[in-house]
């Protein structure tokens, strides 16, 4: 320190300790309302009723419709009938397709499940409870409008038409896995399906999307991006970066937040859950917000068909959360017994998307338990027909698999001297 | 004495620094109630309470950050970044900000963090579960990277870190958490219990920071390793007969250079295995350091053993894990044995 | 692809070019409303009166005034009259103190430009016009709250009594310097007057002192952390972490966002300024938010002393939007008539803090021109004086300067064998 | 063909490339309407328009994400990192995603982008206004790295960058951008004109990547380097008066091993320049695959010329920077001169 120095104007700032302050009182560490033992709580969730919430228009400025980020957009009310404005026009046929596209993406999911247990393959991770989230989705989006989803919107591509064979040689990584055995399980990608390689790192692809949007808008297309982000996954930089650029460029994007309640072990609270709703994010940047139901199919596919207009109109994205709840555990590297009730979902208050839409058929009169029966004992065979045929292809450890030196192909669009030499020196 | 698998043994180092240390904290994702996806932190809340071992949000940066804020507010946080293929969001707060507080405060502020994370293949974790990141760590001054081999190191070494006034980087060989491994993927797994290494002190103890480890003595060539790799190396010497000398670094920054220099001095060949990606790996500089340190002594070119230059394949798991066959064939060819 | 896909569902999805889709019309870039040439414009700022806003109990649920994001707290009205109910209890000696401070960082910030200039040091950064920011903030907190800032705080440390000599001999990397010739000019640190090592990386800060913070509270101090950052800088993922953190802990934090208008050469529509106000951000994460006029130094003490008290009750953290004007250029290397009119800081409707704060002082009686007059010159000869006694130790480029061999100190606690040896080769 | 510095050469890349391709496009901050705080994007905006020239949020991780995804969509987006000191919050988009996204879709998607960085010491720009981070993305299987020397080389390998494939780091050095600079800081500023370097033809051309130039022809000592190092081990040999070989490697991934291995096995002694941190920059790298490939040929120790493994010191600058004394006393020590 040298002499001479500041002594003129006083410091302003009073001294330490000159003044009595009060003393903190610790962290505020978030807890869920219950942990194993426990009965599960979702007395916090406040749940307004179907058809309350109001349907602002797609060019109206965000800063009209605000309250719909703190209120939960909903069409189908506890009896199963579709209510107020937000109510789609889809005929009967789509329904019990999307109701199709459901039991499908279940009954692949248990078959996947149990296929990992029974050490046909390393890891696999199931999307019960969420399928209203992805199907919802896809019905409301051209296959053209590229999808940057999660691992647990599989719903998108059954939803798609995408071979549940080629899904599951991705799962086995045999010879006919489309990734060349290079991915984890769940990690599909298939660009003619409009669904994005899945990364494994959570968030990157969130503001991935909005450059593909953007170019979108560059070369005057007619399709946008859609992306998918889970309620853990919110604090990552990528999240704000997403939302930021896709703000400022009215980048033609929407923007999803899965809050299924839990990031393995830890419950939304802890990315901020407790403090305001996810869609709030949206608020923070000037971007319409929208809280859905996530299990109500109708509302999901009309919170994103309003999006999509929105973004097709060149009035730029939306961020929607999706409130819905993750029934199982986080993969098959979880035991969700160790952290939550064990009949939690059980008392989840938004119920089963697949219940839901079932109830809401079967009151249109175009559906019954009978032909739910047939329905579901229909993917069941069907899934189960195509694993016989994938695992012909080979599982996880078999024999058939692509070929070893494919492993240092697509590295680079051509190979360097290196990786030749490392090929050579593997001896292949 | 217990015996202990390395999970065990980093558990016990948190529990023992938290029970001298109030400043010691411990925090990452899932690490709170749950207490970590790999264990490691488990029963720690419990007994210490929410406050000193806490869930965070899914933000790396942001982890490191507050890690960053209150090492230099007096705390020793140690922060678990769920798997070393997840530490890149914080890079920044790593290599910008942690690694230079020291020294751009001139000595005001300074970060003394630990940033445990599970690094490593073996178990078909495909291309971001599997990552060994700690090369890039290397290249900043300012870090400390440690990488221990078995629990009885990795405890001391943990405490070291966490007592080390230094931001210390700890990756953990995730392959070695519940036994040792030695690339014999297809041969039965083998548990900690029953080696000398697992036999670990319940109570505080240091290994310290910057001493390698001579893990077998040998006169015909010097084998540097670390992590899982010391387990291959300990094999394909054992298999192929050959009269290796193998270091374990234990610390990668600081390095011991003094030990490495006295060995290859005497064997006058090198080989060093390691499982990133080859190009601008750690055994680069390893490979630097033994030539400008031990060139009038070298027989032949230093070979490495290391995985390839390409993502970790889930398919391809053994193929690209370099196991005791291709150690051999380099020491082999080291020793003029092979083509 | 293999065969037996995914045939018995249909795909819900429309297939491409089906439907007749508009086209994107293009990227929506944001421009500022005026360029070199044009008149600056600043009619999209609306100005709320002195004294309308609000002010919540510290202890308001953040969801009870949201408002305040959008909204201008301001305290100091046109004629220079204190109003409304921000209003903070100061006395006289105080302000005049307050001012005083002001003034000499205006002082400071004018010769050391003028230094650099002259070739005596690489680089300087001024802060003229955000004088208020800094200076008011001091004014609200204990010197032993650790202040996180950018490089425009320097008002901080002039508040705090920091000797002008030692902030000198930083800027001059000379014999004297405190950093030991480590850092660019401006990047100070002191830890004895509660000022964070500045970093020269935007943003990274924002997100350290939150974990300050939470280290206060977990030690049960008596203290709290405040942190700035530019308008620009928000977009950075640290921001976002600090945001996330501070809600989800209840850190004891103040953040603070300075909208100065510009990032070099960026307006603050770059950041997402057009779509709503950056205090709306804290609103996304539920945090109190706070906007307030930046060039009112009692609305920025007041906002402060608000938000201390508030963390200090351990009722978590607070983000605050402080409007304000970058008047000059960025730094030295910059050159803003290049991006901007060069009248458009004459035009800036929040005027000049210092004059603002003078006025007050008049209207008060206890100001007048002539004693305004003195204390310019004052502080002019005080920095004058300090800048030959920093000088006599040595400027960039002299002599005069830390040992070299103090460059490998520092690095790590002790030195390890390779810097030893890098020492050794440079032969010192 | 015109007389370009560095950053006109440059900004005549983009202009070309612009104007040949309406994919391509560049944004970053500051580089829209006022050209980047380096000018290289000048009148670009004026040209092409503000869709295909723009300011961008300060926000170097979603500048690399947006590119990726446009790129992804079939644009050739050029980014700029203002400084290469800011790359690394963009790091984890850098090396988890543009460097895998082709490998782990099988080729689906890829990300072919240029980003662009402005790197390297000499301007007293201090610890984040200096850094060379090229050995970090050289560690990164997937990523290509290029470091021109001189105003033809700098437009010619930006086009080959921008019409490449695969992500490519493209970093600048800034202490050339005006005039080459050999390191005697002392000595008065040059320009680039008057150099054949700096004769630039005015339209589109490539300087292929992996493709080093041997910028001095000599038989007693091969030098390696890249950027503003080139310039420096210039010097060096010329005051030195010492026969050595100067290889320009202008791509440091990937590397062109034959011209390196060609010469070394001549000369039978190596010095390799960078100005990076020392331990773990690629100039270990280098020295791996030299003993690697020319063991046998050797005649001393491969030497290193480098930054110390510090932060970038203000007022150290010219002892920090690796200048013509530092390289002509390891010239003389591997030429067995001197101590
Ligand atoms: C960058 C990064 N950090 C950590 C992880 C490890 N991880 C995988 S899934 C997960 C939880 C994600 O929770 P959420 O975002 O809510 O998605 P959900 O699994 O509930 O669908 C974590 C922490 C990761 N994959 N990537
Ligand atoms: C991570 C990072 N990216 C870029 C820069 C270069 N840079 C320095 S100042 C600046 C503008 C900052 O603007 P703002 O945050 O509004 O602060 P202000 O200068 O207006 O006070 C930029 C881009 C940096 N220092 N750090
Ligand atoms: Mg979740
Ligand atoms: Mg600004």
């Amino acid at each position: 320190m040298t002499d001479g120095g500041n002594d003129l104007p006083e410091p302003v700032a009073r001294a330490p300790g000159e003044t009595a302050l009060p003393s903190l009182a610790g962290l505020r560490i978030p807890e869920p309302q219950a942990r194993p033992g426990a009965a599960p709580d979702f007395s916090g969730l406040v749940l307004p009723h179907a058809g309350a919430a109001r349907r602002p228009a797609v060019d109206d400025h965000p800063g009209l419709f605000r309250e719909l980020a703190y209120d939960l957009i909903r069409v189908l009310d506890e009896e199963g009938t579709a209510v107020g404005p937000w109510t789609p026009a889809l005929d009967a046929a789509t329904l019990t397709g999307a109701l199709t596209h459901m039991l499908m993406t279940r009954a692949y999911d248990n078959r996947m499940y149990r296929a990992q247990r029974a050490g046909k393959t390393s890891f696999y991770l199931k999307s019960t409870g969420e399928e209203a989230v992805s199907v919802g989705a896809a019905l409301a989006l051209e296959t053209a409008d590229m999808c940057f989803p999660t691992y647990r919107q599989q719903g998108l591509l059954i939803s798609r038409g995408y071979p549940l064979v080629d899904m599951m040689c991705q799962i086995y990584s045999n010879a006919r896995d489309p990734l060349k055995g290079r991915q984890m399980p769940v990690m599909y990608s298939s660009r003619e399906h409009g669904f994005f390689s899945i990364s494994g790192n959570l968030g990157t692809q969130f503001s991935q999307a909005v450059g593909w949007a953007m170019a979108c808008a560059y070369k005057r297309e007619n399709h946008i991006a859609a992306a998918w982000i889970g309620d853990g996954a919110t604090a990552e930089g990528d999240f704000h970066y997403a939302l930021t650029m896709a703000a400022v460029y009215h980048a033609p994007v929407i923007l999803n937040i899965v809050n299924n309640q839990w990031a393995i072990s830890s419950f939304q609270g802890i990315a901020g859950g407790l403090e305001t709703t996810f869609a709030a994010r949206g608020i923070g940047v000037g971007l319409p917000a929208l809280r859905v139901d996530g299990n109500d199919l109708l509302a999901v596919y009309a919170a994103t068909a309003w999006a999509a207009e929105r973004a097709r109109r060149n009035l730029g994205g939306t961020l929607i959360e999706m409130v819905t709840y993750r029934r199982e555990g986080h993969s098959t590297s979880d035991d969700p017994s160790r952290y939550r009730p064990v009949d939690e979902p059980d008392v989840w208050p938004l119920g089963d998307p697949i219940e839901r839409l079932k109830r809401h058929l079967v009151r249109l009169g175009v559906w019954d338990d009978a032909r739910h029966a047939a329905a579901v004992a229909t993917a069941e065979v069907y899934v189960k027909q195509a694993s016989g045929q994938a695992e012909s292809f080979g599982t996880l450890g078999s024999d058939q698999r692509p070929s070893v030196s494919s492993m240092f192909d697509d590295v680079y669009a051509e190979m360097p001297w290196h990786l030749r030499k490392q090929r050579q020196d593997l001896g292949i | 004495m217990t015996t202990m698998n390395m999970v065990k043994a980093l558990n016990s180092a948190l529990d023992v620094m938290m029970e001298r240390d109030p400043n010691v904290l411990t925090f990452g994702e899932d690490v709170g109630y749950f207490g970590g996806v790999f264990r490691v932190t488990e029963g720690l809340q419990a007994r210490y309470g929410r406050e000193r071992c806490f869930d965070t949000p899914i933000a790396e940066g942001g982890i490191v950050a507050a890690a960053i804020g209150m090492g230099a507010h007096g705390l020793r946080p140690v922060v678990e970044i769920q798997f070393a293929d997840y530490i890149y969001p914080a890079f920044d707060q790593i290599v910008s900000e942690a690694a230079r507080l020291r020294y751009r405060s001139a000595g005001q502020f300074n970060a003394p963090i630990t940033i445990r994370s599970p690094y490593g293949g073996g178990i078909f974790g495909g291309q971001v579960h599997s990552q060994s990141p700690e090369g890039l760590f290397t290249h900043v001054a300012g870090l400390k990277t440690v990488v221990p081999s078995n629990p009885y190191d990795a405890k001391g070494l943990l405490i070291s870190a966490i007592e080390d006034d230094d931001p210390v980087i700890f990756l953990e060989p995730k392959r070695l958490y519940n036994g040792p491994f030695d690339g014999h993927h297809d041969r039965a797994v083998r548990a900690w219990a029953g080696r000398a290494e697992a036999e670990v002190p319940d109570g505080y103890y240091r290994v310290p920071l910057g001493k390698a480890a001579i893990v077998r003595a040998g006169e015909a060539v010097t084998v540097l390793a670390y992590g899982t790799m010391v387990h291959v190396a300990m094999a394909a010497a054992e298999e192929a007969q050959i009269d290796a000398e193998i270091i374990d670094l234990r610390t990668l920054i600081p390095l011991d250079i003094e030990t490495i220099e006295a060995s290859v001095r005497r064997t006058g060949r090198c080989v060093i295995v390691h499982e990133a990606t080859r190009t601008s790996g750690f055994g680069a500089e390893l490979i630097a350091l033994v030539q400008e340190h031990c060139f009038y002594h070298l027989e032949a070119p230093i070979e490495r053993v290391t995985g390839w230059d390409t993502p970790y394949p889930h398919a391809f798991e053994w193929e690209y894990f370099p196991g005791p066959a291709r150690v051999i064939q380099a020491l082999r060819r080291v020793m003029g044995d092979a083509t």
